[in-house]
């Protein structure tokens, strides 16, 4: 139960206050127009494109190999995600099959980014929601030590450029698999410990229950995807909807949550499914042919390297399926490929006329999509909730302006 | 009312539970390290400042100016300058400048460089105070024979063949260094190749796509 | 050290007086100030010190309890009520530039000087330059006593004109009762309007 | 959590503890030899200079007179350093990291390096602003909180005669009228920005603090009303616990229902019970323990949203208003804000040890009591003796000091737990739960404690 905080007879006069683009909790350059009655948002007009880099046109004045360096800072929390589409779509077009050692190094890699970017919005997110000061430190350890896995297979934390087009850059290093493993014993744990302090607290809950509700219908009228529209029920899950790469293969579940689409249940959503992650890259280190490196070079008869020469090497223990070179050249023909990355489905459309450089990028933005609800969720609500509400959405504006 | 008396029983417990398990975190060691004093132990494939090495044995220069990094960078940051050498009638290097400002540490230049010259080093401080400072020549580019040496072991390279004696090479002088290496740009694949198995456990980061390929 | 004793002298006889002009010193240009300033919002908080200098006086007085509650309830509480109030009616903080109607200058300093000489009357007559008898430190218990028993009737008498101030107000604040309905009918066309607009530049 | 991820982390709780007793030492050493110089030895000097004269007593007096405020004045501000300080490691630790450690011996001067950058910085009036105003906000935001603080330095130190003058009859009292002020100051800054986020916070700033007043207050007049007295060294002494069943250390708080428990445990003891009243006693003091315990709590939420800590930090909501009715300010104006709301926190800290934790009283007896620091400070008396120094300071007032502090600072760390740990109120459910919940629930009490008080 809350106090209207405006009742409808009583006089006030309305304030328009410019939210962003230099707020701090606009997540970037995203800038709001409010409409206020009160602390009460009677309108709302997000401005965009502050942050427009023409990334779809770079795409065409770039070869393909350049392009894939420049792709995944589009969505910089889940830079697996956008490049995997891309290479998808590529592989499409060219009738590649991805060895299946680089399908689940590809699997796990991204199911980590998940992870890793579901943590960085809880952190952020409760700060949005006023715990400025402790708790966010918590999901960015965790964060810290898949980045220090990422940055020892990838070369680099957030700009990984690892999935290429016909496979994955590199083998991991020795050890890390056991690293990842040990990361996957003690990550539930950790999560419990973040529920401990965030999930039934009265505040929280009060602050998230009931607010912002996404209804079914109006998620579907807008295209929203991601756990934005599973909290609102709809089991909208590309990796088991249009099941691709080794998905198929591993056991898991879409979380939905069942009731209205509050914020709470877009919070509990990403929780849940980040414990789905954690099964999922435990399984794939399972299930990996050959195995971990160390295991893949013993299965190899060397102590060193895989061999390259080597005929009797099963296919499947591959990287990569084409060569990959400053030419890479991509046969000509259209493909689309979508994957679902922690924000939503990320799409991408390509037309290729068999030169080292795309013909046409089209780009579908889960963030852009999301984003679109965002008037129909804050008419009504009050000021602080207009934090809630965005950051339960979990917009990167980059992704958004392109 | 008794529901009311539930509900704020309820709440007290769970504030307390997060109270509580925030205040276990006491006793957990600090993850933050003293950045300057304990620098990061940072893994070889790390993709920092771009560098050019030299032959880790014999100090030679190895970029042979074929050009292909420059042409792959999404960001044209790299510009060389370079002439046939009118003895040996092949390319030879004369400048090699880097624009970091610009340079967004994607490493296709590294992944390219057919002789492993330009290396991604680990280092990342390269804060400064003008955007110019941030252009590096081939001076401060080229590292010494020890670090070169340091970053061949730590990203598992092959070590490059050593050049055969040449007429006119000063071969301390790596702005100069003329490049005798006719055959270097086919021959270096194969040399990797051969070098693999023998002494290096991991896939070499530039020859990881041409080696999975097969 | 002529000097000490003189000063010891003066402070230790005239002290209260002293302090009484120090105090009416701050007083009175802040309550000139909440008359002659044009903004509105600023005369509010001019008058907090105001009840802030007035609750000093009543230190003075060793009523240590009028004091605080003075300070508590009139300079914190009520004034800064009313301040907010006038910045939710004046949000853009306008100060009123339109000159004053001098046919109504006349009256009005007529008015004040016939207040001024009542007050001043009224004040002489009392008489109570004189009394000079210490209160007790602590007379929050003859206040208390007082309250109850000798002056019972017109402590509730203005609670109930309290009472009264309140419904008032909120009456006030409030459209006319009867077109409520109406008026929520209205809102929610307008949001929906909104919303549609909305809808509209999603689209675009 | 696997067992290797709890290693114990001694090494840094050794450094915060170094840290905070250093910084404390520093902080309270210097401030009664302010105290010391102002009220004992100045006054000894020009008496020894003009022996018999009656101006030269009446000078010494008025110069004494000054102790309290300028034991204040030298306080507050090395205080809030310390605090904040305190806080940046506090919650380092909490949240697995290290806080400052850079400026000084493990960050011990971090925060007199903000001061001093804080003081250097420019001082920015906002256009159309109104800059009177803009400059008196931060002024009337800090000042009460000196003063109010003032009354409260007699209970502390057990009525020393220093602070004698200081203790007025209406102590508790005086203490909420000053601390009900600061809130003028935040809307007069909030509205003399000219920004709209500012005048939000402001506005913000005053419905929570009139709000949250009320179940405050009620809540410490119920605690005065229980122990009939509004004078905040009667109450203080008055928890004051012996070895006595009938008055035992800790348990004669008024957390405990005011001496309620150890009262009826005596009285158990010795056998004055007999038959159903064994029951009906022992049920009645826990009652009264309930309701006073339920009290402090109110009193601590009310004081945390009085001084707008998390989670009731809505007038400054950086998510929301940027940095609310502090938006615009900048260089020391901002610094006074600052520090005053550190001051502020202290303050509502002392208050609670002063209402319910025992004031400077020991919690069990005979440890670390007025004995135990008598033998500590009588060689340095007696050094000062023969020099023909007044002594420094007596047991009694040493040792009231020093749990004073104790306790003020395990509730400052207290508050800092919670900082680290809870998101922040919306506005209408930061009202809702003052009016609807704190007030009827401090009213109730109210009730309840009249007659549980006879009853018990």
């Amino acid at each position: 139960m809350s106090v209207e905080l405006s009742s409808p007879d009583l006089k006030t006069d309305e304030m328009i206050i410019n939210m962003g683009p230099q707020h701090p909790a606009t997540h970037g350059v995203l800038r709001l127009i409010l409409t206020l009655d009160g602390e009460i948002c009677k309108h709302v007009e997000p401005v965009l494109g502050h942050l427009h880099r023409a990334q779809e046109w770079q795409g065409q004045n770039r070869t393909w190999f350049q392009y894939q360096a420049l792709i995944d800072r589009v969505d910089y929390l889940s830079g697996m995600y956008t490049s995997w589409a891309m290479a998808r779509a590529a592989e499409q077009i060219d009738g590649l099959v991805v060895p299946k050692r680089a399908e689940y190094l590809r699997v796990i890699l991204s199911e980590m980014n998940r992870i890793t970017s579901h943590l960085l919005w809880l952190g952020t997110y409760l700060i949005d929601l006023g715990a400025m000061f402790g708790f966010p430190f918590y999901p960015f350890r965790e964060r810290e030590k898949l980045f220090d896995l990422f940055e020892e297979v990838a070369g680099q934390r957030m700009m990984f450029n690892y999935i290429r087009i016909g496979g994955v850059l590199r083998n991991p290093p020795f050890g890390w698999f056991d690293k990842l493993k040990r990361f996957t014993d003690e990550f539930p744990d950790r999560i419990d410990e973040y529920e401990a302090i965030v999930t039934e607290n009265p505040i929280f809950l009060k602050r998230t229950k009931g607010v912002g509700i996404l209804k079914k219908e109006t998620a579907m009228a807008y295209g929203v995807t991601g756990p934005c529209i599973r909290a609102s029920g709809i089991p909208l899950d590309l990796r088991k909807t249009k099941p691709y790469s080794v998905y198929p293969e591993l056991d898991f579940k879409v979380q939905t949550m069942d009731g209205d689409g509050d914020t709470w249940a877009r919070y509990m959503c990403r929780i849940r499914e980040m414990r789905e992650s954690n099964e999922i890259i435990r399984q794939a280190i399972e299930k990996i042919p050959g195995g971990t490196t160390e295991e893949l070079r013993k299965l190899l008869g060397t102590t060193g390297p895989e061999k390259d020469e080597s005929k009797d090497l099963d296919p499947s223990f591959l990287l990569m399926a084409k060569k990959q070179n400053a030419g890479l050249r991509v046969k000509a023909g259209e493909g689309f490929a979508a994957v679902e990355s922690p924000r939503g489905t990320i799409g991408c459309y390509v037309i290729s006329n068999g030169s080292d450089k795309a013909y046409r990028f089209k780009w579908r933005n889960p963030s852009f999509c999301n984003l679109s609800v965002l008037p129909e969720l804050l008419v009504g609500a009050p000021i602080a909730d207009i934090m809630a509400i965005f950051g339960s959405i979990d917009v990167i504006l980059p992704d958004v302006d392109r | 009312m008794f529901a009311l008396v539930g509900r704020s029983i309820e709440s007290l417990y769970q504030v307390a539970r997060g109270l509580k398990t925030v205040f276990k975190h006491t006793v957990r060691p600090p993850i933050t390290k003293n950045f300057p004093d304990d620098m990061p132990d940072l893994p070889g494939h790390f993709r920092g400042r771009l560098a050019l090495a030299v032959n880790p044995q014999t100090s030679e220069h190895l970029c042979i100016s074929c050009l292909q990094c420059e042409r792959v960078c999404p960001d044209k940051c790299i510009q060389i300058t370079s002439h046939k050498s009118p003895e040996t009638n092949k390319p030879e290097l004369i400048e090699f400048k880097i624009d970091h400002g610009l340079c967004m540490f994607c490493g296709l230049c590294t992944e390219v460089c057919p002789t492993s010259c330009i290396i991604n080093t680990n280092d990342f401080e390269m804060a400064d105070y003008t955007r110019e400072s941030l252009v590096y020549d081939l001076k401060r580019l080229t590292l010494s024979q020890d670090e070169s040496a340091h970053y061949f072991a730590k990203k598992e390279l092959p070590m490059p063949k050593p050049k055969p004696p040449k007429p006119a090479a000063k071969p301390a002088a790596p702005a100069a260094a003329a490049k005798p290496a006719e055959d270097k740009p086919e021959a270096k694949p194969e040399v990797k190749a051969e070098a693999k198995p023998q002494d290096l456990p991991a896939a070499p980061a530039p020859e990881s796509p041409k080696k999975e390929e097969q | 050290m002529g000097d000490l004793s003189e000063l010891a002298t003066l402070a230790s006889k005239h002290m209260e007086t002293w302090l009484f002009y120090l105090v009416a010193l701050i007083t009175v240009p802040f309550a000139f100030g909440v008359l002659l300033d044009r903004n509105i919002i600023r005369a509010g908080f001019l008058l907090i010190g105001v009840f802030g200098g007035i609750s000093a006086l009543f230190l003075l007085l060793q009523a240590q309890f009028l004091a605080m509650a003075q300070l508590m309830i009139y300079a914190v509480g009520i004034t800064l009520v009313v301040v907010i109030a006038l910045m939710l009616t004046n949000p853009r903080m306008e100060e009123d530039k339109s000159p004053s109607i001098p046919a109504q200058k006349a009256p009005a300093a007529l008015v004040g000087t016939l207040l001024f000489i009542a007050l001043y009357m009224a004040i002489l007559s009392e008489g109570w330059g004189n009394n000079s008898e210490a209160l007790s430190p602590d007379n929050i218990t003859i206040i208390g006593y007082s309250l109850l028993t000798h002056y019972a009737l017109p402590f509730e008498f203005a609670s109930i004109l309290l009472l009264i101030a309140l419904v008032g107000a909120v009456m006030l604040a409030k459209h006319d009762h009867f077109n409520s309905k109406a008026d929520i009918d209205e809102i929610e066309e307008e949001t929906k309007e909104i919303s549609e607009r909305n809808e509209h530049v999603v689209k675009v | 959590m696997t067992s290797s991820a709890v290693p114990y982390n001694l090494n840094e709780i050794g450094k915060f503890f170094l840290l905070s007793g250093v910084w404390l030492g520093i902080i309270f050493g210097a401030v009664w030899a302010a105290c010391w110089a102002v009220g004992m030895l100045v006054p000894q000097l020009i008496l020894n200079a003009y022996p018999n004269d009656p101006c030269a007593l009446n000078v010494a007096n008025a110069i004494r007179l000054l102790t309290p405020l300028v034991g204040v004045m030298v306080f507050i501000p090395i205080n809030a350093m310390y605090m904040v300080l305190a806080e940046r490691r506090g919650l380092a630790l909490f949240t697995v990291r290290k806080g400052p450690n850079r400026v000084g011996p493990d960050g011990f001067l971090q925060t007199a390096a903000d001061a001093v950058k804080l003081l250097f910085k420019e001082n920015i009036n906002p256009h159309g602003g109104d800059v009177l105003m803009f400059t008196l906000a931060p002024i009337i935001f800090f000042a009460p909180s000196v003063f109010g603080a003032i009354p409260l330095l007699a209970a502390v130190t057990s009525n020393h005669d220093l602070f004698k003058i200081v203790n007025l009859p209406t102590g508790i009292f005086y203490v909420l009228a000053m601390s009900s002020i600061p809130v003028v100051g935040i809307v007069m800054g909030g509205w003399a920005s000219n920004n709209k986020y500012s005048l939000v916070g402001g506005l913000r700033s005053a419905a929570q603090a009139i709000s949250y007043e009320i179940p405050l207050v009620l809540a410490i007049i119920t605690t005065c009303f229980l122990v009939g007295s509004l004078d905040v060294v009667n109450i203080a002494q008055m928890q004051k616990g012996t070895d006595n069943l009938a008055s035992f250390g800790f348990l004669n708080w008024n957390f405990f229902g005011a001496g309620a428990i150890p009262h009826y445990l005596d009285l158990l003891m010795q056998g004055k019970l007999e038959g159903a009243q064994v029951v009906t006693s022992a049920f009645w003091s826990l009652a009264l323990a309930f309701c006073c315990i339920l009290l402090c709590g109110i009193y601590l939420t009310g004081a945390c949203a009085e001084i707008n800590r998390i989670p009731f930090d809505l007038p400054e909501a950086e998510s929301e208003l940027v940095s609310g009715y502090n938006t615009e300010y900048s260089g020391i104006r901002f610094a006074i804000f600052f520090l005053a709301e550190f001051t502020n926190l202290f303050i509502v800290s002392t208050v609670a040890v002063v209402m319910w934790f025992g004031g400077g009283a020991t919690p069990f007896p005979g440890f670390l009591d007025a004995n135990t620091f008598a033998s500590i400070a009588t060689p340095f008396n007696q050094a000062l003796a023969q020099a023909g120094l007044p002594p420094l300071m007596d047991g009694q007032t040493m040792s009231g000091a020093f749990w004073a502090i104790f306790k003020t600072y395990a509730l400052v760390y207290f508050a800092i737990l919670v900082r680290g740990t809870l998101p922040r109120f919306r506005i209408d459910q930061l009202l809702d739960f003052g009016w609807k919940k704190l007030i009827p629930l401090s009213l109730i009490l109210l009730l309840a404690v009249t007659y549980i008080r006879e009853l018990v």
